[in-house]
């Protein structure tokens, strides 16, 4: 076991250390196996050979299977069968010579763990059924570190033999998990499950940046290179601090309310409004929101797939035309997700006596959460500034990298937005009636709710599920297998499930034979290796 | 250079001046041409300044189910539209604000202000605001993805993507009138009436609840809150306007840097403003509202046209040129 | 010394023709018959290649096979038949004909594999390599073709046959192999014995068919 | 030193058949178990030479055997508290005899230079164990023993077959005698044996030895002697045993590829081995699923984990046999281990009797006894081969030399242990953290549950930090035999 720290390693351990905080804040500070995880990340990160990158990813996978496994049994299995096959797919490729078979086996074997389409089915099962500390640890850091591995592998290891279809296929993985992602996003109700899909976007979107800057690289582009590691880079970075953000939040609405699914909360603000605040900031995140920290990394995203489409063949030409309605059309879905989350969950009225009862989130989580939200403020107004701080991890990975300076200054654009505040503050204050009052809601004219209804009737409100009902008849249909299901379940697991249970068949068939028969099958086998043998001699 | 800067700082003051004020014209012009159109007399063209004048003297009512952050989301949305028709540039090019006029910057500003609005709507937990606002994210998907791939072609015939870089490049350089210019055109407009709102898309002077999307958002709200979403309303229109006119008919801007250039870019401006007040109303009265599934098929064309636009400058080859 | 070989060959043949018709013989009685007399000839090679060879150690062997093999295993089987009242035809679990298709197709098997061999400088040819490799292979058919436990271990012994015939073969082979043989079959028997007492006790019958039911319900 | 650590427990099986209670025999046979401990480990000084001699594989795997006999021989003390009133005396008696016969036939096994002293002792130790297997007299129990008797039968002779090939093949470089049948004669003359009848040997003992090392498809005796058998035996059956028959299949695997290699006429014997291998494996990975009871559940995986070390012997080259004997060797400690602590287990749930080994009787252990429920599900975690489990370190090792020597073999035995690891996983959950079955009382946990923790330290030690001189005996012992 050898460790090493590069600025690549160096920059993913500081992605894991706010969240390792305050997943430890949120109640796993006590919990050994979570150590363990966090201890099998950080080898994974600072792994110098290949033996303690497969043994640290490896360590990682199974402590967090432990972690699934407690919270909830059923997707565990699933859980570490991809583990298992990521595995399967890793160890192999740690050792082929550089070539393509090795970059496709990585990809495979660490796109699985980070939840890459097609093999991204897990994630929305799995992230979800441990406690919050640890999902958050999850889906901020583990899909990290199997990044990490994509990119030390695809950028560094066999660089040499780089091609620039490699960078394609992260793409074309990437696009598909961004919109697969988004889309479920938006229609899931339960919002642990919600934010996983959503991880499953901005995985995607790491993705999509990196194929693209792997895919310069071979061409020999630096300046859109530059963009692609920018926008992957940073989008890791911003991603690490917001997810674990609400996916701790989230679990705090558990802890208060009893429940998670959007169809059961509402009016949540109420009840905990410093926690309803922390929410809203990670959601201006993963809406990528201008001034929220989710925004400067699709920006550079963006910039650096119109530049792609310039480049190329004219079918690839094309395909970053599609990529970039893809792009645009899983954003919308995010903010619609982002929305959906906020204003079902948190804004209007309780759904349950349970909801318009819950209590602000417990002390220590809340500090976790502040601090990561803290954190994201750098990283929404002085996106420069962080990249600036990337650039030796750029220059490790591509050395001829070149990006264009970035023209999204969220800084100048909040001392614009404050002038106009200050103006418009000012017309309302002087001009204007202050004070307000408080009527019931107008409602179209509904007037107000009876009195053993002190919120209204539930049923009146808008529930997530309506909320997400038109969305799931435009695109749903269309994107995703019959009945709603994920395509990769519907196409790819349950197929092989099914390939499995017929195999699995034979072989009862087979123990269930007498020791007549089992006799035969030795005596079958013994002739066949004797004729093999007669005619491999006589031949 | 410091008279330079000194002449773009009052262009940009110009600008930002003249947009803040004739928002409420623009939307009243349009609101008095179409009622003529159908043979109304229609209201006179000032009376959106009265209207936020009204509005500025009521009382703010705030709903007894509305959560704290009730009075948060029109600022939001009002912000976020100014600063983006702060980037915009109208009458001339070059304003202090143009190396931030990035086209992305702009859609994430708008979406950022559809966010607000929505998140408006779902406040108060009724059904209207809420199905307004599904109605907003649905419309909201298709349009950003049309957005996103017109913008593919003007990035790549201007060789930039801010806004001021394309206005300037569309008007300098000979770029002439391609297909894909066309196809870009046709789907942008098609993404603009979506998002100001207009008819095929939603009726602004609709009344019936169960069929608006913008207002069915701003039921609950009254007095200043009314006031800062019905003016970011009317800013959202003469952004989309300054829009359409800097890309796709940028002859004739001033530059910021020449003042002598002013009067004649304003006063093209203001031509390009009024055709497009003009034209605006006639479409709509020319045509019906959608009923809400048709629309995404509808910008699923104005999708396909981005992509075309896209294609056909494969195809042609011009990219370089 | 010229009559050695032959006279070997012959009684490997003679061996290989009683598998043979160990295969097709449907009788438990007359199975029993038929190994009886195979361990005979059996003992007979054993005693001629003592002779050949001038080894004791198959004079040893020789007189084992002939005690053993020949006359008290074929003795206790036939008192288990009567014991059990098991004068009957076996079930064969594949046509008779069909069982002896395939019986000359492994013979032809075995003769295929032990081709290639080079077997110089021993006294043990080629030919009688594939007679014992053959028995061994018609003993294992016979267990995987009858359903009766006592059928299944008459296929074992001539298996065990066939094993022999080739140890005998093997020039100065070391006498640990042949005790052993013994030593297997004595002890074969024994546990043999133990367990067609306990198979009666719990299944009635020395037929298979009762294991195979257990087998069936599956766990 | 050797001949005694060999013969005391052949010996001392017949007082032990013949008098004594069993808490007597129980202690006798620990006590003697205790001594062969010593013996094997006094045979690193004192290897002995001969007939009878510790080579350094032999030395290797009958530590473990001693080490494995002597954990057993203790838990069986407990064992018998709670099983006592099952049996009569005399099988008592019988049974303790049997336990001792298996050790010494084991350990002869390891020891023997010669090929028919090997053969005889895996005879000794399959009659041995068909007998014990039948102790608990049930239905069942007579059927396990019944098919093992059978099945280990034929390959008894085929073994006994082509261990006389051999001989023959030996003929033209060793002539007649003893030295035709010693393995360190063998391996010297390997390139001037008859190749074809060597490689025809080698199949003939890969199918003899490959029945007492349960590859599929040998393997039909296996499962059901597994749940049938007297629950302490299985711990013998499943690593020791299974030992002994994949050494003495590498050793003859060493000859043919010798041959081979120096241009003689055998075939390579990589093909045979993988074939064996990897259909040992998948069937063991689709068998898992439908399994209800635990016992005969992780005898498939003993399946599986012989099939991987004799995939890995087929792979061939010193780094590929030296991951295949480590694997072994890991196995052997986890998998006994596992047994053992499954034997607590059924403890804490009330009966040890074959069937009580039901996984729904088993389930949610953690409510009857944390500090078991942990050791269990630490156990069969390990034997997935995840990390932190030693089995890691061997397979990583194989795969690697899988993909330098075989590639085309690593994707299905990737594949392969993906689907093993996936149903013991998923057994896991249930078995350690679900609900226990009734109303379960917590209980207390006996103390040779530490023995079990200790077989698991020492097996991640040896895996990841292996004593030089261990590393030094196995990586010799590989490129000897590679």
């Amino acid at each position: 076991m050898h460790l090493h720290l590069d600025a690549l390693s160096l920059l993913f351990l500081g992605i894991l250390l706010p969240q390792v905080v305050a997943g430890a804040m949120a109640g796993m500070r006590d919990s050994v196996t979570f150590w363990v995880f966090v201890l099998g990340m950080g080898l994974a990160l600072a792994a110098a050979d290949a033996f303690t990158l497969v043994f640290g990813f490896e360590l990682m996978s199974a402590a967090s299977w432990l972690l699934v496994l407690r919270g909830d049994q059923k997707p565990a299995t699933l859980y570490v069968g991809v583990a298992i096959f990521s595995a399967a797919c890793l160890v192999p490729a740690v050792f082929l010579p550089a070539g393509p078979i090795a970059f496709l086996l990585i990809v495979l074997g660490a796109g699985a763990k980070a939840g890459l389409a097609p093999l991204h089915f897990w994630l929305p099962r799995a992230h979800p059924a441990p406690p919050a500390g640890v999902s958050a640890l999850m889906s901020g850091g583990m899909v990290k570190v199997a990044l990490y591995v994509i990119i030390r592998y695809a950028f560094v290891v066999l660089a040499p033999a780089a091609q620039p279809w490699w960078g394609g296929v992260l793409v074309v993985a990437g696009a598909a998990s961004v919109l697969i992602g988004a889309l479920r996003a938006m229609l899931e109700t339960e919002l642990k499950t919600m934010l996983a899909c959503s991880t499953v976007e901005h995985v995607g979107l790491i993705a999509v940046g990196l194929g693209i800057a792997l895919r310069a690289k071979a061409m020999g582009d630096g300046a859109m290179a530059g963009l692609g590691l920018e926008a992957a880079l940073l989008c890791a970075v911003a991603h690490g601090l917001y997810k674990p953000l609400l996916f701790i939040g989230a679990g705090e609405v558990k802890h208060s309310v009893g429940t998670t699914s959007l169809n059961w909360l509402g009016g949540l603000v109420r009840g905990m409004p410093k926690l309803g605040l922390l929410m809203l900031g990670g959601a201006a995140g993963m809406a990528a929101l201008p001034l929220g920290p989710g925004f400067a990394p699709e920006f550079i995203l963006w910039h650096a797939a119109i530049a792609a489409a310039g480049t190329g063949g004219i079918i690839a030409r094309i395909g970053f035309t599609a990529l970039l309605v893809v792009l645009g059309l899983s954003a919308a879905l995010a903010l619609g997700a982002a929305v959906r989350m906020i204003g079902i969950g948190f804004l209007g009225r309780p759904r349950t006596l349970q909801a318009a009862a819950a209590e602000d989130a417990r002390r220590w989580p809340l500090i976790g959460m502040a601090l990561l939200a803290a954190l994201c403020v750098p990283v929404a107004l002085l996106p420069g500034l962080v990249l600036y701080a990337l650039t030796p991890v750029i220059l490790l990975l591509a050395p001829q990298a070149d990006a264009p300076p970035l023209t999204y200054a969220p800084l100048s654009l909040a001392v614009l937005a404050g002038l106009v505040a200050v103006a418009a503050g000012f017309i309302l204050h002087r001009y204007g009636v202050r004070g307000s009052r408080e009527v019931p809601a107008w409602n179209g004219g509904f007037g107000k709710p009876p009195p053993w209804l002190p919120f209204g009737d539930p049923a009146t409100q808008p529930s997530a599920t309506g909320f997400a009902e038109p969305i799931a008849r435009a695109i749903g249909r269309g994107l995703l297998a019959p009945g709603g299901a994920d395509p990769a379940e519907a196409f790819l697991l349950t197929p092989l499930t099914r390939l499995h249970l017929r195999c699995v068949r034979v072989a009862e068939r087979l123990r269930r034979a007498t020791i007549r028969q089992r006799l035969a099958f030795i005596f079958a086998a013994l002739v066949a290796f004797l004729l093999a043998l007669g005619l491999g001699e006589g031949g | 250079m410091v008279l330079a800067f000194f002449l773009r700082l009052l262009a940009t003051l110009l600008h930002v001046a003249l947009t803040f004020a004739l928002a409420p014209l623009v939307m009243g012009v349009v609101t008095t041409l179409r009622a003529w159109a159908l043979g109304r007399r229609g209201p006179p063209v000032i009376q959106p300044y009265r209207d936020l004048y009204k509005m500025l003297r009521k009382a703010t009512l705030v709903p007894d189910t509305a959560t704290e952050l009730f009075s948060a989301w029109p600022v939001a949305c009002a912000l976020s539209i100014a600063v983006a028709a702060m980037l915009v540039p109208g009458f001339c090019t070059g304003l202090l604000t143009a190396p931030l006029s990035d086209f992305i910057t702009i859609m994430g500003l708008l979406a950022l202000a559809r966010a607000a609005t929505m998140l408006g709507g779902l406040e108060t937990g009724f059904g209207f605001g809420g199905a307004g606002a599904w109605r907003e994210a649905l419309y909201g998907v298709f349009a950003e993805g049309a957005l996103l791939v017109v913008l593919l072609c003007f990035g790549l015939l201007a060789h930039g993507v801010t806004v001021d870089g394309i206005a300037v490049a569309f008007d300098t350089q000979h770029i002439g009138i391609s297909v894909s210019l066309g196809f870009a055109l046709a789907a942008m407009l098609a993404v603009a009436l979506t998002e100001t709102g207009r008819i095929p898309t939603d009726n602004p002077s609709g009344h019936l609840e169960l069929a608006m999307v913008h207002e069915a958002m701003l039921l609950e709200y009254s007095g200043r809150n009314l006031l800062l979403l019905n003016y970011a309303a009317m800013l959202r229109l003469l952004l989309w306007m300054s829009l359409i006119g800097a890309i796709f008919l940028p002859f004739g801007m001033a530059r910021a840097t020449d003042i002598l250039s002013w009067p004649g870019g304003l006063l093209l401006w203001l031509l390009k403003l009024a055709a497009m007040a003009v034209v605006l109303p006639l479409y709509e009265v020319s045509s019906a509202k959608m009923r809400v599934f048709r629309v995404p098929e509808f910008l699923g064309v104005a999708m396909l046209l981005g992509m075309l636009a896209g294609i056909f400058l494969f195809v042609a080859a011009r990219i370089g040129a | 010394m010229s009559l050695t070989f032959p006279l070997a060959h012959l009684m490997g043949g003679i061996i290989l023709v009683f598998a043979f018709s160990l295969l097709s013989q449907r009788r438990l009685a007359a199975m029993i018959t038929i190994y009886q007399i195979q361990a005979f000839v059996l003992s007979a090679a054993a005693f001629w290649q003592g002779y050949a060879q001038h080894e004791v150690n198959l004079y040893l062997t020789g007189l084992i096979t002939l005690v053993i093999k020949a006359i008290l295993l074929p003795i206790g089987l036939r008192q288990i038949v009567l014991r059990f009242n098991m004068i009957r035809a076996v079930e064969t679990a594949m046509p008779v004909v069909l069982s002896m298709i395939v019986g000359v197709g492994l013979i032809g098997v075995a003769v295929l594999v032990v081709l290639p061999s080079t077997m110089s400088a021993v006294s043990l040819t080629r030919e009688d390599l594939a007679i014992a490799l053959s028995v061994v292979l018609l003993g294992l058919m016979v267990m995987v073709t009858r359903r009766n436990a006592l059928a299944q271990i008459l296929g074992f012994l001539s298996t065990e046959n066939g094993l022999v015939l080739a140890a005998i073969g093997m020039p100065g082979m070391p006498f640990v192999a042949e005790f052993s043989v013994a030593l297997l079959v004595l002890l074969a028997f024994l546990v043999v014995g133990v367990f067609l007492f306990r198979i009666r006790e719990h299944f009635d019958t020395l037929d298979l068919t009762g294991i195979e039911e257990i087998e069936r319900r599956g766990r | 030193m050797i001949l005694v650590a060999i013969f005391l427990p052949l010996l001392a099986a017949l007082p032990l058949g013949l008098m004594g209670t069993p808490s007597q025999g129980a202690l006798v046979n620990a006590v003697l178990s205790g001594i062969v401990f010593i013996l094997t480990l006094v045979a690193f000084a004192a290897p002995g030479s001969g007939l009878v001699h510790a080579d350094e594989l032999g030395l290797v795997f009958g530590g473990v055997t001693g080490f494995t006999g002597l954990t057993t021989a203790v838990a069986n003390i407990f064992y018998l508290r709670e099983a006592e009133p099952r049996l009569s005396l005399r099988r008592w008696r019988v049974y303790h005899a049997m336990c001792q016969v298996v050790l010494g036939s084991t350990l002869l096994g390891l020891y023997a230079d010669n090929i028919g002293l090997l053969w005889a002792a895996v005879e000794g130790a399959t009659i041995a164990a068909t007998l014990a297997v039948s102790m608990p007299r049930t239905p069942s129990a007579l059927e396990a023993a019944w098919k093992y008797f059978i099945l280990g039968g034929v390959g008894i002779g085929l073994a006994l077959f082509g261990t006389m090939l051999v001989y023959l093949a030996a003929q033209p470089a060793l002539g007649p005698g003893f030295s035709a049948m010693s393995f360190t004669a063998l391996a010297a003359h390997a390139p001037g044996m008859d190749g074809s009848l060597l490689t025809l040997a080698f199949v003939l003992i890969l199918f003899g030895y490959g029945t007492k090392a349960a590859l599929v498809p040998l393997h039909g005796w296996l499962p059901d002697a597994y749940a049938e058998g007297p629950a302490p035996l299985t711990t013998s059956l499943s690593g020791p045993l299974l030992n002994v028959a994949l050494i003495a299949i590498l050793r003859f695997r060493h000859l043919l590829e010798a041959n081979y290699a120096s241009g003689g006429t055998a075939l390579p014997p990589g093909p045979f081995l993988l074939t064996l291998g990897l259909a040992s494996l998948f069937l063991a990975a689709f068998s898992f699923s439908r399994r209800r009871d635990a016992r005969r559940f992780f005898g498939f995986s003993s399946i599986e984990h012989s099939g991987i070390a004799a995939f890995a012997f087929g792979v061939g080259g010193a780094a590929a046999i030296f991951g295949g004997l480590l694997h072994m060797l890991l196995h052997t400690l986890i998998k006994s281990a596992l047994l053992q602590v499954l034997i607590r287990a059924a403890a804490l749930r009330g009966s040890t009797a074959p069937g009580h080994y039901g996984f729904s009787h088993l389930r949610g252990l953690i409510h009857s006894n944390k500090y078991t429920a942990l050791v269990l599900g630490a156990a069969m975690f390990a034997l997935t081969g995840l990390p932190p489990s030693g089995l890691f370190a061997s397979e990583f090792i194989i795969i690697s030399q899988t993909i330098q020597r075989s590639p085309w073999a690593s994707l299905p035995l990737g594949l392969g242990l993906l689907l093993c690891a996936i149903p013991i996983l998923r057994n896991f959950g249930p078995l350690v953290f679900g609900h226990a079955p009734v109303r379960m009382k917590p209980s207390k946990a006996t103390p040779e549950t530490h023995l079990v923790t200790l077989h698991l330290a020492l097996s991640v030690v040896l895996a990841f930090a292996m004593p030089p001189m261990l590393v030094g005996l196995l990586s010799h012992v590989a490129e000897a035999l590679k």
